[in-house]
């Protein structure tokens, strides 16, 4: 079987399982339904695992090539294809192994629900669109992806179509999306004008030379190019990767089938947009103030999101916070150009962040679907392995040295540090608090969720027990990676140059190349690690999370009055739902109801239309008065007809 | 001022007066009595310019025929004159200008150009005006002439199929049934036993 | 040299004779053989058609006759052969009312063939003079055939109405013809033009003349302001004359126009033209704007016809003979159009009562989908709908307008057009999405649906093959 | 001395008074008839003047047509006001309005 | 260069003219027979499309299976039928479109057959239209078409059909008239109403711009573009589930098809002097107009603003040729604008009518359009469900379906002729995914609203059948537009090459 049916397998494996499930869903039953499904995604894991392991370990020649083409005319090539290279190997495999967990996940979370069939058709079928979209090796197929994960999504956030919220959300998620889409889709207009081509080979290679161009919008001001084309395709990234401030989307994304599409999204679609950006270094190379706008955009997105995980009590909420803060960091890399740093930082966030949002499933079933962490507590004793593997993916996720948490997390603020553009100071300031911050709410999820007095009522806690293997297993494969991926990986994959045929940075802008220079292997790193501000940063919040909900909780009530403002703040989320909810959708429906009614209605359609309209009806009505019906009337008339016909065409004339 | 024109003037003023009694007389009759004058005048002038067929015929036909029509009409359909509404359109003044502007138009056109200097002479008279009218119509004017006796007929027709009731007390023919009468109708035999006398 | 004049004049002294022949034998047929008046009638249309076919001259010769008063071309032949067509749909569809009315009297066929005289020795005419006769022909009869119903009010103040005014309008047209002999000395169209060729069309009588002579025209065609006469005749008068008055008399109005204006006054044509453009936009404002607001189908068809007769005055005024033939198809095909529009008024009018109101079209195609069909045929066909033929008429005008250079009366005339497509698209409405009122079974005569059907697929069939019936208009001008 | 002119004044004159007539007139239907008498009275005028001044028959001849029309088209006009008046009983011109709109 | 030597377009055109003209005399007590034969009829008459496809010849600008017979020759007026890259796959469409609504009439109660004629004939007229290469021709058909339409819209539509029936009829014919007039002007100039003749004839500017100006009325009304669209939403509304599908997917076409076979190539320097009128109206048209749909209340209405809206992606892409040529001074991109705005039009055929078909699956249950009479629907009808989810996906310009490849297209050459162009025509992203997917939240998602919802039964087989159809339709042209494209390419390069070089006399 040769490569490119095998690739091509990789993609379509998934699609086939996922029409068999959903259209057939009633001949192939339950059991039909996943097995096909797991059996697909299984294997396009399987492949997909294969095919990395041939781009890492033999000398690959990188693979690009079209697998159809989708139009042609006015000399474009549209096409659909493939480009294989050590960025998207990793990608595959780390989507098909996530989305294979949560496959076997689902089994058991999703038992007795009726859309059985239907859940496991969006899940493969979510498979799918990321393969395509990180396999992609033109804008066409990626703007495809795109749109595609993002449907699935929409399509997974409402799936308990009945839940008011939950449709609300998708809806939510969808638009938010598209308006990241409108600047991907402009950027990709801008891309096809300038390098006249969607390939990405041959924009690469056309891109230096437009480096200098730039156009003019608002009349006289003149924009790099390149910035344009750049900040135009991230605020699709920022959709898509929820950084601020089209973020909004991602907590209210929770609605669906809670860890499952949780995970989803946190794990592998909301990384398409670090990958885009990474697949697309050497175009972002060139233009430094869109990196500066990232690495800006990063940071806010690491601190503040941050923060607002704190006050959170919703045990997934404060999972999907924490995501988005740390997708901030990955973003932060990749503002600092450390591309690879965010590649890895995405790799090993997929694993822990996997396990915390199947740890906090497995809490959820335990406790009967209540999420609010204040009626939990001390939950370690009932349910260990939980408890244990959520340490150790809390571990991971604080960057506890040695965990792969800390190797990547590390790197990006190594990386951050030695940034020197616009915005680094800033971003290096972000970083830093940011390890405070995740170690506090990291810490107080723990302490809340395992430990301390229980606070559940009886009748919950008589039920509670530990989950059955469907679940647990899964975290135990999980938490292994979690553990030890950083410390196994790190070295080839950011000094190894495993990732260089994808990402390629000049060297004198690259922090790896400076970090390289004193790194002497994982084990030394991550010892060094201890010595690091980083280190006792996130001591620092764990000893403040310790000292609040561990052993004195009535602080926690005090600091909340004291620092009311504060807190509201960031219960608020500062606002952003507000706002979008107030003046976005509600002003856009005000005007649209103005448009209709007076613009369409009134206007247009009363006035002018039916208002001609009755014009000539009353100009009828009066016109016909004219014929009174006398005699003497339509002699004069004719008469005056006469006289006036012969003024004006005899003697005036003559 | 010769003879002529003083004829001339005379009678213009005479018509001109009377056409406008003709439409200003209250009374149906005298507006009939006016325009038979209107005609007996204009009929003089038509003398002087050389139409004396013409002249007659118009006596003859309007005096003699129609106005006589006119007022058997009138007379027939006994119009009470109170229920008359008296004068003129309530927009006479409108009226009377446009009236005039007409006849000032077309006095204009007439002084205006050429016409006024054609001076009326009487040569040397060229034959019976009546028989050269008379071969005229019956050689060149055939054609028209034979639809005039279509349109005569039409008006008889008309008038006739308009005007003509059947009055159940008045007796008329029915010329169908003339034509399909059969002989029993005609013809009743009598049968009659010779008297004897005694 | 008489007899070749008597040859070429056969089928206006057959039809005459015919006449004559129709009016006494009258006489002797009893009211319950009335049809053979009937059939009578028809015969004479047919055998001068025949007549008229044989004679046909070819096209673009013309002959002159009886010292030049009377002239025969290939524009006169086709326009008598399409009055005999019209006249013998009319009398079809007249008598099925005449019978309900009870006015079925030998009158009616005899003044309608002189009416139809009237027309043809107008058509043919080549001199004021028998054009004059031709009109007064036609007028007199017309006058008498609306007021034929004698115990109608309505029909004599309309007979009344028409009388007066019509007079009037020959009165003016006459002082105008008068001018005219005066400035050139002759009564002969072919001798006027000849003498205007001479250069003395600067003459201010003439002008004078001209102006008088249009609007006798204008009167007679029903062109605005001088139509006054004509919603109210087409009201009063009995649907059977109303239908008659709409379709046959317009043929002989417009020979009337061609010969005056084209054949006697050509060389004048800018001063008539400027005159014609200002009767032709009134006309199609005000016939189309005053028609909406109609709800007798009588004033509303009336109204239709001025604006359609707006429509022909701009072919004639294009002055060319594209336009002329323009305005000869579109008289022609006009003519069938409202003949087939009056016939589905007359078919609903039950028993005496007129279905005047156009509420009585309501729910037509429920009662009778076929009737409803022909209807909708002729009204799309009146509203300038492609492929019915009205649509070719409309084109073939507003082209020459075009040609002439009149493109701001193009559009006029085609904005009125959509205008006036409102009250055309008002009675499809009524006949097909609303309900009946009555659900009385609609009964007509077996020749009357005939015809109908016929009248009403020509719209359809006339458009699809449009192409002969232009031609014949195309070649009757050269 | 005379001229053409003043023919033509006198028939342009009684022409207008037929023509104020019709449209003036408030009275009854004959009077409208005579004036129409009186138009054609005035073209008449015209023609003869014409044709004698043109020294031409066609003139008359047209005259002589036009009196036998006129003829006609009385004895048309008076019948159809007689039915006229026998269905309203008046021939009064305001009261014949039934028509209009 | 006629492959076939047999009528074909001839076939497709009367064939169910003829056959719809009988069915309007066959009586309701024959029902059944009428449906058949008028389904019979569209099939055939999309096979014979397909013959027709399958014979074109993909290399060529030129028309093919061309017919030319005189039928008026006193003005030189042909009965001259061709098609080429531009005007085949619409007539292809028109057949399509028949078929579904031909089965999606079949439960029609009401003089059933008479509609199934009315049907048959419009879509003959329709394919005429496509087909005619000479003026005269294409106006016939154009006219004539509004007389089926007003009376299916007037015989089988809603409570206030008749206002909506008589406005659109005389708002089409107004618009008609000036191009009548300009067709008039045309051929008194060049002496022929032949197409190809027309486009050839050296024009002065002012000349030409007024032409524009008289085609621009037409077509602007047809397509129809911001001002003059209030009759599409009252029509649409009024219309028989048939009539709005037709009127959608094919009626809206002709507006755009006569843009691209009249307006531009009869006139390129006054469209070129002007299409700052057309880009500025049809931008309106997408970011307004999809305002405007946001707000309506009324599923059919809401379908019918965003017809209006993606129409301007149309009118966009057709007149995006010369701002291109003025920003980058070469034509790269006007193919791709003009073909996006083709695809479009394709597209738009099969999404259209495919929502209007779910909205009227909708209404024969429940029998109201307004989306407050629904909710939960997912609940009662998941199949329905799915389909109605795809389409206005769809709508809302998914890639991969076929609403994503025009709108594309169009984006991206927009971009090459204005920054703001692509910028706003972009903005339907957000839009048309904002008012297709409330839609859908709020008839598809939430509880059962009411009892009529709770008591909807899935869809039947007949519907299957036409959403599976259309289904596929809008998904093949989003996967593969490339045999589409190709077919038109070769046309649409042509019409650039005829538009960008000026036609005013020297």
């Amino acid at each position: 079987m040769d490569i490119k049916t095998i690739l091509l397998l990789i993609p379509l494996l998934p699609l086939v399982g996922s029409a068999i499930a959903g259209l057939l869903r009633h001949q192939v039953g339950r059991v039909g339904a996943h097995s096909i499904t797991i059996l697909a995604v299984g294997a396009s894991f399987a492949l997909s695992a294969w095919v990395a392991w041939q781009v890492f370990t033999t000398d690959w020649q990188v693979l690009n090539y079209t697998v159809y083409e989708w139009a042609v005319l006015d000399g474009i090539t549209f096409e659909i294809g493939f480009l294989i290279d050590s960025l998207t190997a990793l990608m595959m495999a780390v989507v098909t192994f996530v989305s294979f967990m949560v496959h076997v996940y689902t089994v058991g979370y999703m038992k007795d629900d009726p859309g059985y069939q239907r859940f496991f058709s969006y899940i493969n079928l979510f498979t799918f669109a990321m393969l395509m979209l990180v396999m992609a090796n033109n804008f066409l197929q990626l703007f495809f992806g795109w749109e595609a994960v993002g449907l699935v999504s929409y399509l997974l956030i409402g799936f308990w179509f009945k839940k008011e919220s939950a449709v609300r959300a998708n809806l939510k998620a969808f638009l938010v999306n598209r308006a990241g889409d409108f600047g991907l889709l402009l950027g990709v207009a801008a891309v096809l004008m300038y390098m006249g081509s969607l390939d990405y080979a041959e924009v690469f290679a056309a891109a230096p030379s437009v480096a200098g161009e730039t156009m003019s919008v608002f009349g006289g001001v003149e924009w790099s190019v390149m910035t344009f084309i750049c900040i135009a395709l991230f605020i699709g990234a920022m959709g898509k990767s929820a950084q601020v401030p089209l973020h909004v989307w991602l907590p209210d994304a929770m609605e669906g089938p809670t860890p499952i599409s949780a995970l989803i999204h946190a794990a592998t679609m909301v990384t398409a947009g670090i990958f885009m950006v990474a697949r697309l270094s050497p175009l972002y190379e060139l233009s430094g103030t869109a990196l500066s706008f990232i690495l800006i955009i990063g940071a806010i997105t690491a601190l503040f999101m941050g923060l607002v995980g704190i006050v959170q009590n919703d045990i997934k909420r404060v999972v999907a916070y924490s995501t988005l803060s740390q997708l901030g960091y990955m973003t932060v890399a990749l503002g600092a150009s450390a591309y690879s740093v965010a590649i890895f930082h995405l790799m090993t966030h997929a694993f822990f962040k996997a396990l915390l949002f199947l740890g906090a499933g497995s809490v959820i079933i335990a406790m009967h679907h209540k999420q609010d962490m204040r009626e939990m507590g001390g939950l370690a004793r009932i349910m260990p392995i939980t408890a244990i593997t959520a340490w150790v993916g809390s571990l991971a996720l604080i960057g506890f040295p040695f965990t792969s948490g800390f190797f990547s997390k590390d790197l990006i603020i190594e990386s951050v540090k030695l940034a020197d553009r616009t915005g680094a100071g800033f971003a290096t300031f972000a970083v830093y608090a940011g390890v405070v911050v995740t170690a506090l709410y990291t810490f107080r999820m723990l302490y809340l969720t395992f430990h301390g007095e229980s606070r559940a009522d009886k009748e919950t806690l008589s039920h509670a027990q530990e989950s059955p293997w469907v679940v647990t297993v899964p975290l135990i494969l999980l938490a292994i990676p979690s553990l030890f991926i950083g410390w196994l990986t790190v070295e080839p994959l950011l000094f190894g140059g495993a990732l260089s045929d994808a990402i390629n940075v000049a060297a004198a802008r690259d922090p790896l190349v400076q970090i390289g220079e004193h790194f002497h292997g994982a084990t030394a790193f991550a010892l060094h690690g201890f010595a690091t501000p980083v280190f006792w940063l996130a001591m620092l919040g764990v000893a403040i999370a310790t000292w609040i909900y561990l052993f004195q909780p009535a602080i926690a009530a005090t600091l909340k009055q004291r620092l009311h403002p504060v807190w509201s703040i960031l219960d608020l989320k500062y606002g952003f739902d507000e706002f979008y909810q107030r003046v976005i959708a509600g002003g856009g429906l005000k005007l649209a109801g103005f448009f209709s009614e007076r613009g369409d209605r009134t206007l247009i359609d009363g006035w002018i239309v039916h208002g001609s309209a009755r014009l000539v009806g009353a100009f009828s009505a009066r016109l016909r008065t004219v014929q009174t019906g006398f005699l003497y009337h339509y002699a004069f008339a004719m008469i005056i007809g006469l006289v006036a016909l012969v003024f004006a065409f005899v003697l005036l004339k003559g | 001022m010769p003879i002529i024109e003083i004829v001339f003037y005379l009678f213009s003023t005479v018509a001109t007066l009377a056409a406008l009694g003709v439409i200003t007389s209250r009374n149906p009759v005298y507006s009939v009595l006016f325009l038979v004058l209107a005609f007996f005048s204009s009929a003089c002038i038509w003398l002087l310019l050389e139409a004396e067929f013409l002249a007659i015929v118009l006596v003859l036909v309007y005096v003699g025929a129609v106005m006589v029509l006119f007022l058997f009409v009138v007379m027939m359909l006994d119009i009470n004159l109170t229920k008359l509404k008296s004068g003129f359109a309530s927009y006479l003044p409108v009226g009377i200008m446009v009236a005039v502007a007409m006849v000032a138009q077309l006095l204009m056109l007439i002084w205006a150009r050429g016409a006024s200097s054609q001076v009326l002479e009487y040569g040397e008279s060229q034959g019976s005006n009546t028989q050269l009218l008379g071969e005229w119509l019956y050689t060149q004017y055939l054609y028209p002439f034979e639809i005039a006796g279509f349109i005569l007929l039409v008006a008889i027709v008309a008038a006739i199929s308009l005007t003509h009731r059947r009055r159940p007390e008045t007796k008329y023919q029915d010329p169908s049934r003339q034509v399909q009468v059969k002989r029993e109708e005609r013809v009743r035999l009598v049968k009659m036993d010779a008297e004897k006398e005694d | 040299m008489i007899l070749s004049d008597l040859q070429l004049a056969l089928p206006e002294i057959f039809l005459a004779a015919m006449a004559c022949v129709v009016l006494v034998a009258d006489l002797f047929i009893t009211e319950q053989r009335r049809g053979l008046t009937h059939t009578l009638a028809l015969l004479t249309l047919v055998f001068a058609a025949i007549i008229t076919l044989r004679l046909m001259l070819p096209a673009g010769e013309s002959v002159l006759a009886f010292s030049e008063t009377f002239v025969r071309d290939r524009f006169g032949d086709v326009m008598k052969l399409f009055a005999y067509l019209v006249l013998a749909g009319v009398f079809v569809y007249a008598k099925h009312f005449l019978r309900a009315a009870g006015l079925f009297k030998g009158e009616f066929y005899a003044l309608s063939l002189f009416a139809l005289l009237g027309v043809m020795i107008m058509v043919s005419a080549a001199s004021m003079l028998t054009v004059y006769l031709g009109l007064e022909l036609l007028a007199l009869s017309s006058y008498a055939l609306v007021a034929i119903n004698r115990d109608s009010a309505s029909g004599s103040e309309a007979a009344m109405k028409y009388f007066i005014l019509g007079s009037l309008a020959s009165g003016i047209l006459l002082y105008g013809m008068s001018l005219i002999y005066g400035a050139t000395g002759t009564l002969q169209l072919g001798e006027i033009s000849a003498a205007l060729a001479g250069g003395m069309s600067d003459n201010l009588m003439l002008s004078f003349g001209l102006a008088f002579m249009v609007v006798g025209i204008a009167f007679k065609l029903g062109a605005v302001p001088f139509h006054m006469w004509l919603p109210d005749v087409y009201q009063g008068a009995p649907a059977a004359v109303t239908l008659l008055i709409a379709s046959l008399p317009k043929l002989g109005y417009l020979a009337l126009a061609i010969r005056l204006l084209a054949d006697g006054m050509g060389n004048m044509h800018a001063d008539w033209q400027a005159m014609l453009v200002v009767l032709a936009a009134l006309s199609l404002i005000l016939g189309n704007v005053v028609a909406i607001a109609q709800t007798n189908i009588k004033r509303m068809l009336a109204y239709s016809t001025i604006a359609h007769v707006g429509f022909i005055l701009i072919g004639i005024l294009a002055a060319s003979p594209a336009g002329y033939a323009a305005a000869m198809f579109y008289t022609i095909v006009y003519a069938m159009m409202s003949a087939g529009a009056f016939a589905v008024m007359i078919l609903l009018s039950g028993s005496g009562v007129e279905a005047e109101n156009l509420d009585d079209f309501k729910g037509l195609a429920k009662r009778s989908p076929w009737y409803a069909l022909m209807m909708l045929m002729i009204m799309f066909s009146l509203a300038g709908i492609p492929v019915f033929v009205g649509f070719f008429a409309k084109w073939q005008v507003i082209a020459a307008a075009i040609q002439a250079g009149f493109v701001w009366l193009a559009v006029l005339a085609v904005v009125t057009a959509v205008i006036g497509a409102f009250y055309y698209l008002r009675v499809v409405k009524l006949m097909y999405f609303d309900e009946p009122d009555n659900t009385a079974p609609i009964a007509a005569p077996i020749d009357f649906r005939a015809v109908l059907t016929v009248n009403g697929l020509a719209m359809l069939g006339l458009g699809i093959f449009s192409g002969g019936l232009i031609g014949l208009c195309v070649k009757a001008f050269g | 001395m005379l001229t053409l002119a003043h023919f033509l004044t006198l028939g342009a004159i009684l022409f207008s008074i037929g023509v104020a007539g019709i449209f003036l007139n408030r009275k009854n239907i004959i009077i409208l008839l005579m004036s129409i008498e009186l138009l054609l009275l005035a073209v008449n005028m015209n023609f003869v003047a014409f044709s004698r001044f043109l020294d031409n028959m066609d003139g008359q001849v047209f005259v002589f047509f036009i009196l036998t029309v006129a003829a006609a088209e009385a004895a048309i006009g008076l019948a159809i006001l007689v039915v006229l008046f026998r269905n309203r009983q008046t021939i009064n011109v305001e009261d014949i309005e039934e028509l209009k709109g | 260069m006629n492959a076939m030597n047999w009528p074909i377009l001839s076939l497709i055109v009367w064939l169910p003219i003829i056959v719809g003209v009988v069915l309007l005399f066959v009586s309701d007590a024959r029902a059944g027979l009428g449906k058949l034969i008028a389904l019979a009829a569209s099939v055939v008459a999309l096979l014979l499309t397909v013959v027709a496809i399958s014979g074109f010849d993909l290399s060529t600008a030129a028309m093919q299976f061309q017919e030319k017979t005189v039928w008026i020759e006193a003005f030189s007026i042909h009965y001259h039928l061709g098609v080429d890259g531009l005007s085949l796959p619409l007539i292809a469409l028109t057949a399509l479109i028949t078929v579904i609504v031909v089965i999606a009439g079949w439960a029609i109660g009401d003089r059933v057959n008479q509609y199934m004629g009315a049907f048959l004939i419009l879509s003959g007229l329709m394919s005429g239209m496509f087909a005619a290469l000479d003026a005269m021709l294409f106006y016939v058909f154009f006219e004539a078409m509004l007389v089926p339409m007003f009376l299916i819209i007037g015989i089988w539509g809603g409570p206030n059909r008749i206002l909506a029936t008589i406005k659109f009829f005389l708002f089409t014919f107004f618009g008609s008239v000036f191009m009548l007039v300009g067709l008039i002007w045309l051929y008194l100039q060049s002496g022929s109403f032949a197409v190809a003749d027309l486009h050839q004839l050296p024009l002065s500017l002012t000349a030409q711009i007024w032409l524009f100006l008289a085609f621009l009325i037409a077509f602007a009304v047809k397509v129809p573009m911001w001002p003059v669209h209030t009759w599409l939403p009252d029509a649409h509304v009024e219309a028989p589930t048939g009539g709005s599908v037709v009127l959608a997917a094919v009626m809206l076409k002709i507006g755009g098809y006569g843009l691209v076979r009249f307006s531009l190539p009869i006139a390129p320097d006054g469209a070129a002097a002007l299409d700052w009128l057309v880009i500025g109206l049809s931008l309106v048209a997408i970011v307004y107009i999809g305002f405007v749909a946001l707000a309506q209340r009324d599923m059919k209405k809401l379908i019918a603003y965003s017809s209006i809206s993606h129409m301007g992606f149309a009118t966009l892409g057709l007149f995006l040729t010369f701002a291109i040529v003025q920003n980058t001074g070469q034509t790269d991109g006007a193919v791709l604008g003009i073909s996006g705005a083709m695809v479009q039009m394709i597209s738009h055929g099969f999404i259209s009518g495919a929502m209007f078909l779910a909205v009227g699956v909708l209404y024969d249950r429940v029998h109201s359009r307004e989306i407050s009479a629904y909710g939960g629907v997912a609940n009662t009808m998941p199949w329905f469900a799915m389909f109605a989810v795809l389409f206005f996906m769809a709508n809302s310009g998914l890639p991969g379906t076929s609403g994503f490849v025009g709108e594309f297209m169009v984006i991206l050459a927009a971009f090459k002729a204005n920054f703001w162009f692509a910028f706003f025509a972009a903005m339907t992203l957000i839009l048309g995914a904002a008012y297709s997917l409330w839609l859908v939240k709020r008839v598809f998602y939430g509880e059962v609203a009411n009892d009529n919802v709770a008591s909807l039964s899935d869809l039947n087989a007949r519907e299957w059948t036409i959403m599976v159809v259309l289904a596929l339709f809008t998904l093949g042209l989003g996967l593969w537009p490339y045999p589409l494209i190709e077919m038109m390419e070769p046309s649409v390069a042509n019409l650039v090459d005829h538009i960008t070089t000026t036609k005013i006399n020297p």
